[in-house]
């Protein structure tokens, strides 16, 4: 067996959700774990680990990425956004409140990271087709809804924002 | 939207106010904020994180198990096995208490947890797992039905087994010597002496692959025992009070000190029903005096449950007028290496085995088998997928050769409202026909399909639990606000919201002032489970109950305050009113207690109990759903493409629509993925594709073109405002549907799921040879 | 896993035999074996079995056993091992059946086995073929040396 | 979870061949860490180093020109696809690169990390075989470059030596009256295979005076269909078109496919022929710009 491997740490300074954030990490340490368990921000998950199902995902620059096959390192000197940044209850994306009320939402473990995707797609092309919307959710699973009512929001809220603009 | 509310000598028709609205789910804004908890998101100070090591063999002795390298990596606290267990008892399981913590011995399946290691950070965790020696002597291993049923198969299990603690599966028949754990059997009428009397026989026989339930949170457990010996729990369980039992005898200890907390679960589907994890993340905690977190990885999910496999044989027997006459069900079911809850899988799984059908002559007989795989437990549908794909794929060759149409065939035979299943049982609580028609009349089942394209469909009936049992109390404050206090699970399915509308509307106040607790075995009073598509039904029953209960309260409190008859009185927007008088709530509490800060706690009730119907009781109610499909082929690669999907579920009435909407859309997704993609794939007794790169669950890309999901409401239910359950009974007519409209397409039957590209192919270019 | 493979020899019999009961010359023609050593006389012996699949690195302490000896036609071994670090455990059964073909011999290499763990799960059809080359190799050099 | 190691950010090729040179097989090269993080968290592989290539100089250029594209071994999947001189010069690549894995892969993963990991189901390495990729490989000793068709020897290997780092992937589009296709199908997250095809027609743009195919994920590596091109010269173009090309005796049994997940080995063989001649539809039509229907189940059509 060879012997255990002492764990080097590298300092990074992160915009987490407009939040400047200096810290010490492990080199090895992924940014879902940074963000979850030294951040205390739980909103991405981990579930399948290979980042097929898109439950991790949070935006580094405005681009998705799966924090967990992410070095945190990565993100040093980067903006970070995880659905705790937004928006909150009291004022809601418009991509939240079009998951709310179009029932996109059941046990929530895949809507963090749905939400976040969403947002990427729609900061990337306004309007999108349902396509675009099928074709950029390939990385995102849900095992609840059946995807209908969360395309039906992601449609609805880029109309929306077509409008508002 | 209008009901009969109340009772009580006040009974009045007029508009819900929150019942049959799709009100925000309660935890809508948590889930889209980020700020939802599940298990893996919660700790406890000084907790410990635990990791498991799995047998990489299908079937092995154990010689030896060294752990000394282990246990001397920096950080471990401890290194178990199961000669670490002496002090508890090590077995658990819902049906035989069959299932050590860690393997005692022998490992009978390729991811059993064979020695568990606790430290302070994964990454000790880890290094410690690398270090365990195991040394295994490999066994001849049994992984698929055939080899199991083999005569002089090896045995997966030598010891009789130890019984759970289910009256319902008391009579619990393991066929020594054999991989047979249990059998169910029910003749009904003449039985197979009717096929005598046939116009026409068919008989065919039937695969369900392995599918995995892939709920997106794996399973987690974090324990933490205190100095009184009591024991708490965080675990992502569908039925705490189960749990509570199963731990209770482990570890000996009286079911008070014992306690269950349920967060919010990432998705249940029936893989998180029973003890998983909770017994061995207990027992280490007791081992180390820590807090202590389990999590499992997705990979590890796969090697914790998934579906039973099946293969069933049909025979039906019809009238040349086309009129049932008999069936016969034979179905294995593969259980694999343990037999959780799958005993009652086969039982209830068969016992409606024959559809919504008026069929005189039956004969079911199914057993549950080990294997050296995967243990299979409930699912989504609870073992009625399997059963449903056969019969209802024959039924549709019987109306080939009887050149009847299937839905008219299906329509002459269907059972009538009130109309017996079985003896004993609830009679037929929902509208079969109108159900059929309205999804034909959606599919435009009567119109010509383009040449290329196919229709089908398919029907289910499901039985749920009994004898059952869910209690409820609800609490109302001094403020008028309320709290539910009911250990129903919420894993998605929005039964807390629900929960908070039937309260909401009993009590007549606004849902922002119903709070639902969180399911705690100290706190929240006992549920039997939450699955079975029963919450809505019989919590929500309880809870109604409950609120009913404290309006009783209030209106007698009321009565006496402003002298009236309480018959006279009534509730509306957080007011008792009579004779012009309206009292708000808190005056009347302030009122009862002579201060301010008492309140009225409200319970209810609901045990159905035993009764002479086959299973020991009957069903609460019955599930009903049609499925009804359009699909065409790609005849060059054999992949299928469903064009549109037309889901119809009798719920008697929606308590939620956009709720019932969300479960029934994503129940024809799941069904398409046992349908079309999924399957666990052994290779003797390896799992191969246990990660999502291998393993394919439907993505958005496979939405139907078109999905509706359409609902009967006849306010006939046997839950609240003759509500009844729903959610399962969607996913079931999927896979026949689809096998049918294939067969009408094609002209080829299809026996064997999932229907891949490949075996499409294969079977299209076998018809096409000469 | 199951693979089947067959080579000309040209040696007789005999001298075939010779080379595959040398077992530690007969093991150095396996690529990726090493360290071949006899530890009970023709009976069992130690090896070390080093393969590289892209960038996963297996390295295998192997126990090798005599199952059955049947000059000059039969040789059947077994041999098992784990890699603590991949997580891999390996067990295989070759059978080596030789039989006259004119001058030579035609050796017929049936090999059954399994790679369990982590590493077996993510590449099954990778292992495979890395098998099969493995045992191609092994004809040829085997072939080889029986000529020197 | 990822066991520890020490990251090396060098900025110079020199710096980097230093590391590798120090190091030996303890370090592993890493760039988009999209293959190569997945086998360190389930522990198949273990380096005590990794040395990032994103901040090496020369490495992240993406260059494009009438006749070449040259694509650093860093550039991620989702500037391939945004590049705008990559669509001018290449649209086929900027198309392929929308559809590799999802859009995270697309934007940590890197074309030099596709190639160098030689995925079976990799689609660029199938899809530069049709431009003629060559890959640069360098190390201390200097600098070489191989065909692609050389590089990639079988699932997971290629010829790079442990002290070389693929720094680029040069290809050549086809002549300015081509017109491409590439399709891949499956059900699985990675493709079960991937057809690539260029057509150069003749003068009258009424047969074929060049046709490049590869298909890939069949076989233990992608390869280039030389006899079926050769067989295809000549052939009249609506013939293609029409979808219903004869491929018997075109060199197919070449291909030694393996049975696994994806399907058994008669089958992917069948689905090749049946995707070398949808590819083929698609790519003579857009020679002569006809718009057809070419949408098929459970396929993504470049």
């Amino acid at each position: 067996m060879p012997a255990i491997p002492t764990p080097s740490l590298s300092s990074i300074t992160l915009a987490v959700n407009g939040h400047r954030v200096a810290l010490e990490v492990p080199t090895h340490a992924l940014l879902l774990d940074v963000l979850r368990d030294r951040l205390d921000l739980k909103g991405a998950k981990r579930s399948c680990d290979m980042q097929v199902c898109g439950a991790c995902t949070v935006l580094v620059e405005g681009t998705p990425v799966s924090a967990c096959s992410y070095l945190a390192v990565e993100a040093d000197g980067r903006e970070v956004l995880t659905v705790e940044g937004l928006g909150t209850p009291d004022a809601l994306h418009p991509l939240q409140q079009a998951f709310v009320d179009h029932g996109a939402v059941q046990c929530g473990f895949c809507t963090s990271g749905m939400l976040l995707s969403a947002k990427a797609l729609l900061d990337e092309q306004p309007r999108p087709t349902e396509a675009d919307v099928l074709h950029h959710l390939r990385g995102n699973l849900c095992r609840c809804t059946g995807y209908r009512k969360i395309v039906d929001a992601i449609l609805a809220c880029a109309a929306g924002s077509a409008t508002a603009a | 939207m209008r009901g009969g509310i109340g009772d009580g000598g006040v009974t009045r028709t007029r508009p819900f106010r929150v019942v049959g609205h799709s009100v925000r789910r309660l935890d809508a804004i948590d889930k889209v904020t980020g700020r939802a908890r599940y298990v893996t998101d919660l700790a406890q100070p000084g907790m410990l994180y635990a990791a498991l090591l799995r047998s990489p063999h299908a079937h092995a002795r154990i010689r030896s198990i060294d752990v000394a390298a282990a246990r001397a990596v920096p950080g471990v606290h401890a290194v178990v096995t199961s000669a670490d267990l002496t002090w508890c008892d090590p077995y658990f399981g819902p049906a035989f208490r069959d299932r050590p913590i860690l393997s005692i011995g022998v490992a009978r399946y390729e991811g059993e947890p064979v020695a568990a290691v606790v430290a302070e950070d994964e990454g000790a965790g880890a290094e410690a797992l690398d270090r365990i020696v195991v040394d295994y002597e490999p066994l001849p291993a049994v992984t698929t039905l055939e080899e199991a049923l083999a005569p002089g198969a090896t045995l997966v299990h030598t010891d009789e087994p130890l019984a759970g603690h289910f009256a319902d599966l008391s009579t619990l028949k393991p066929i020594r010597g054999t991989n047979v754990c249990h059998q169910f059997h029910l003749t009904r009428g003449r039985g197979v002496a009717a096929f005598a009397d046939a116009d026409l026989t068919l008989e065919d026989r039937y695969y369900f692959p392995r599918v995995q339930h892939y709920s997106m949170e794996p399973h987690a457990a974090m324990a933490a025992w205190d100095e009184e010996d009591g024991l708490t729990v965080w675990a992502s369980t569908q039925n705490p009070y189960s749990v509570r039992v199963e731990l209770a005898k482990m570890f000996r200890v009286p079911l008070s000190r014992i306690r269950i907390i349920v967060p919010l679960l990432g998705g249940g589907f029936g893989g998180k029903t029973y003890a998983k994890l909770e017994p061995i993340t207990s027992a280490l905690a007791r081992l180390v005096r820590r807090p202590v977190r389990l999590a499992i990885s997705a990979q590890d999910a796969f090697r914790t449950v998934r579906r039973c496999d099946a293969r069933v044989r049909v025979r039906l027997g019809l009238r040349r007028d086309g009129r049932l006459l008999a069936a016969e069900c034979i179905a294995d079911f593969d259980v694999g290496a343990y037999a959780d809850i799958g005993p009652r899988i086969i039982q209830k799984g068969t016992y409606t085995a024959t559809g919504p059908y008026r069929i005189p002559n039956v004969v079911l007989h199914s057993q549950a088998v080990y294997t050296n795989t995967t243990p299979g437990g409930a699912f989504r549908g609870f073992g009625v997928p399997q059963l449903a794909w056969a019969v209802e794929s024959l039924l549709d060759d019987a109306a080939r050769r009887l050149d009847r149409d299937p839905v008219d065939l299906r329509r002459q035979n269907l059972l009538a409202h009130g109309e017996e299943f079985e003896p004993g049982d609830t009679p037929v609580d929902g509208k079969f026909e109108e159900s059929l028609n309205r999804a034909a009349e959606a599919i435009h089942w009567t119109q010509a399909t383009a040449p290329d394209r196919g229709r089908g469909v398919a029907m289910m009936m499901k039985a749920s639990i009994g004898p059952t049992v869910s209690e409820a109390m609800v609490r109302l404050h001094a403020d008028g606000s309320a709290t539910v206090l009911a250990s129903t699970v919420e894993m998605g399915q929005g039964a807390r919201t629900v929960l908070a509308q039937i309260a909401a509307e009993v009590l007549a106040i606004s849902i922002e002032r119903v709070s639902v607790a969180t399911p705690d075995t100290s706190i929240t009073p006992y549920d039997q489970t939450t699955s079975s598509s029963r919450s809505t039904t019989l919590m929500g029953r309880a809870v109604q109950e409950a609120a009913e209960d404290i309006r009783e309260q209030l209106l007698r409190i009321a009565a006496k305050a402003i002298d009236a008859p309480p018959a006279e009185l009534g509730l509306d927007d957080g007011h008792v009113v009579a004779r012009g008088t309206r009292l708000a709530y808190p005056a009347l509490l302030a009122e009862r207690f002579g201060m301010s800060g008492g309140e009225l706690i409200g319970r209810g009730i609901v045990a159905p109990g035993r009764s002479r119907a086959p299973l020991g009781g009957s069903t609460p109610f019955w599930e009903m759903a049609v499925g009804a499909v359009e699909v065409h082929v790609d005849e060059e690669t054999g992949a299928v493409v469903v064009d549109e999907y037309v889901s119809v579920a009798d719920v008697g009435r929606r308590i939620n629509p956009q709720q019932c909407e969300g479960q029934d859309e994503g129940a024809v997704m799941q069904g398409l993925g046992h349908t079309l993609l999924e399957q666990m794939v052994y290779d003797g007794g390896q799992l191969l594709n246990a990660n999502l790169v291998d393993y394919r669950v439907p993505r958005a890309e496979d939405l139907p073109g078109r999905i509706r999901c359409l609902f009967v409401e006849n306010g006939d239910g046997a839950g609240p405002f003759g509500a009844k359950g729903a959610g399962e009974g969607s996913l079931i007519p999927v896979s026949p549907a689809i096998g049918n409209a294939l067969a009408r397409l094609t002209g080829v039957r299809f026996r064997e799921l999932p229907l891949t590209p490949e075996r499409v192919w294969r079977a299209l270019r076998a018809r096409s040879k000469p | 896993m199951h693979l089947a493979h067959e080579v000309l020899i040209e040696a007789a019999p005999e001298t075939l035999w010779r080379l595959l009961w040398d077992v530690p010359r007969m093991a150095a023609c396996i690529p990726g074996c090493g360290e071949a050593e006899e530890v009970t006389r023709h009976q069992t012996y130690r090896a070390r079995m080093t393969q590289k699949i892209g960038p996963i690195s297996l390295s295998v302490p192997l126990v090798v056993e005599i199952v059955a000896a049947e000059p000059p036609g039969r040789l059947i071994l077994s041999a098992g091992g784990r890699d603590p670090v991949v997580g891999a455990d390996i067990a295989i059964r070759v059978t080596l059946d030789c039989a006259p073909d004119g001058a030579g011999t035609r050796l017929h290499i049936g090999a059954e086995g399994q790679v369990l763990g982590k590493l077996g799960a993510l590449g099954h059809a990778v292992i495979q073929r890395k098998a099969e080359e493995t045992v191609d190799e092994f004809g040829r050099r085997l072939a080889r040396a029986a000529r020197s | 979870m990822l066991r520890p190691f020490a990251l090396y950010r060098p900025t110079t090729l020199p710096e980097l061949a230093e590391l590798l040179r120090k190091y030996g097989d303890e370090a592993a090269l890493y760039a988009g860490g999209t293959e190569l993080l997945l086998l360190m968290k389930e522990g198949l592989v273990r380096p005590g180093v990794l040395v990032d290539l994103k901040r090496v100089a020369g490495l992240g250029e993406l260059a494009a020109s009438e006749g070449t594209v040259s694509i650093g071994a860093t550039v991620q999947h989702l500037m391939v696809e945004r590049s705008v001189a990559v669509r001018a010069h290449c649209p086929l690549v900027a198309g392929v690169a929308r559809h590799v894995a999802n859009a995270r892969v697309r934007a940590a993963g890197t074309v030099g990390g596709n190639l160098a990991f030689a995925d079976p189901h990799s689609d660029l390495a199938t899809l530069f075989l049709v431009f003629d990729a060559r890959v640069s490989l360098w190390s201390g000793e200097g600098e070489r470059e191989v065909p692609l068709d050389e590089f990639v020897r079988g699932p997971y290997e290629t010829v790079r030596r442990d002290d070389e780092v693929l720094t680029a992937v040069r290809i050549r589009p086809a002549p300015g009256e081509g017109a491409g296709a590439y399709l891949k199908f499956g059900v699985y997250e990675r493709p079960t295979l991937g057809v690539a095809v260029v057509l150069v027609l003749d003068a009258e743009r009424r047969r074929v005076s060049e046709a490049r195919l590869a298909l890939g994920c069949v076989g233990p590596r992608p390869q280039r269909l030389g006899h079926l091109e050769r067989r295809l010269r000549g052939t009249p173009v609506d013939e293609l078109a029409a979808g219903r090309t004869d491929l018997t005796g075109s060199g197919m049994d070449v291909i030694s496919a393996a049975t696994d997940l994806h399907g058994s080995a008669d089958y992917k063989l069948e689905m090749a022929q049946v995707f070398i001649r949808r590819a083929l539809r698609v790519a003579a039509a857009r020679a002569t710009r006809q718009v057809i229907d070419a949408r098929y189940p459970h396929t993504v059509v470049v």
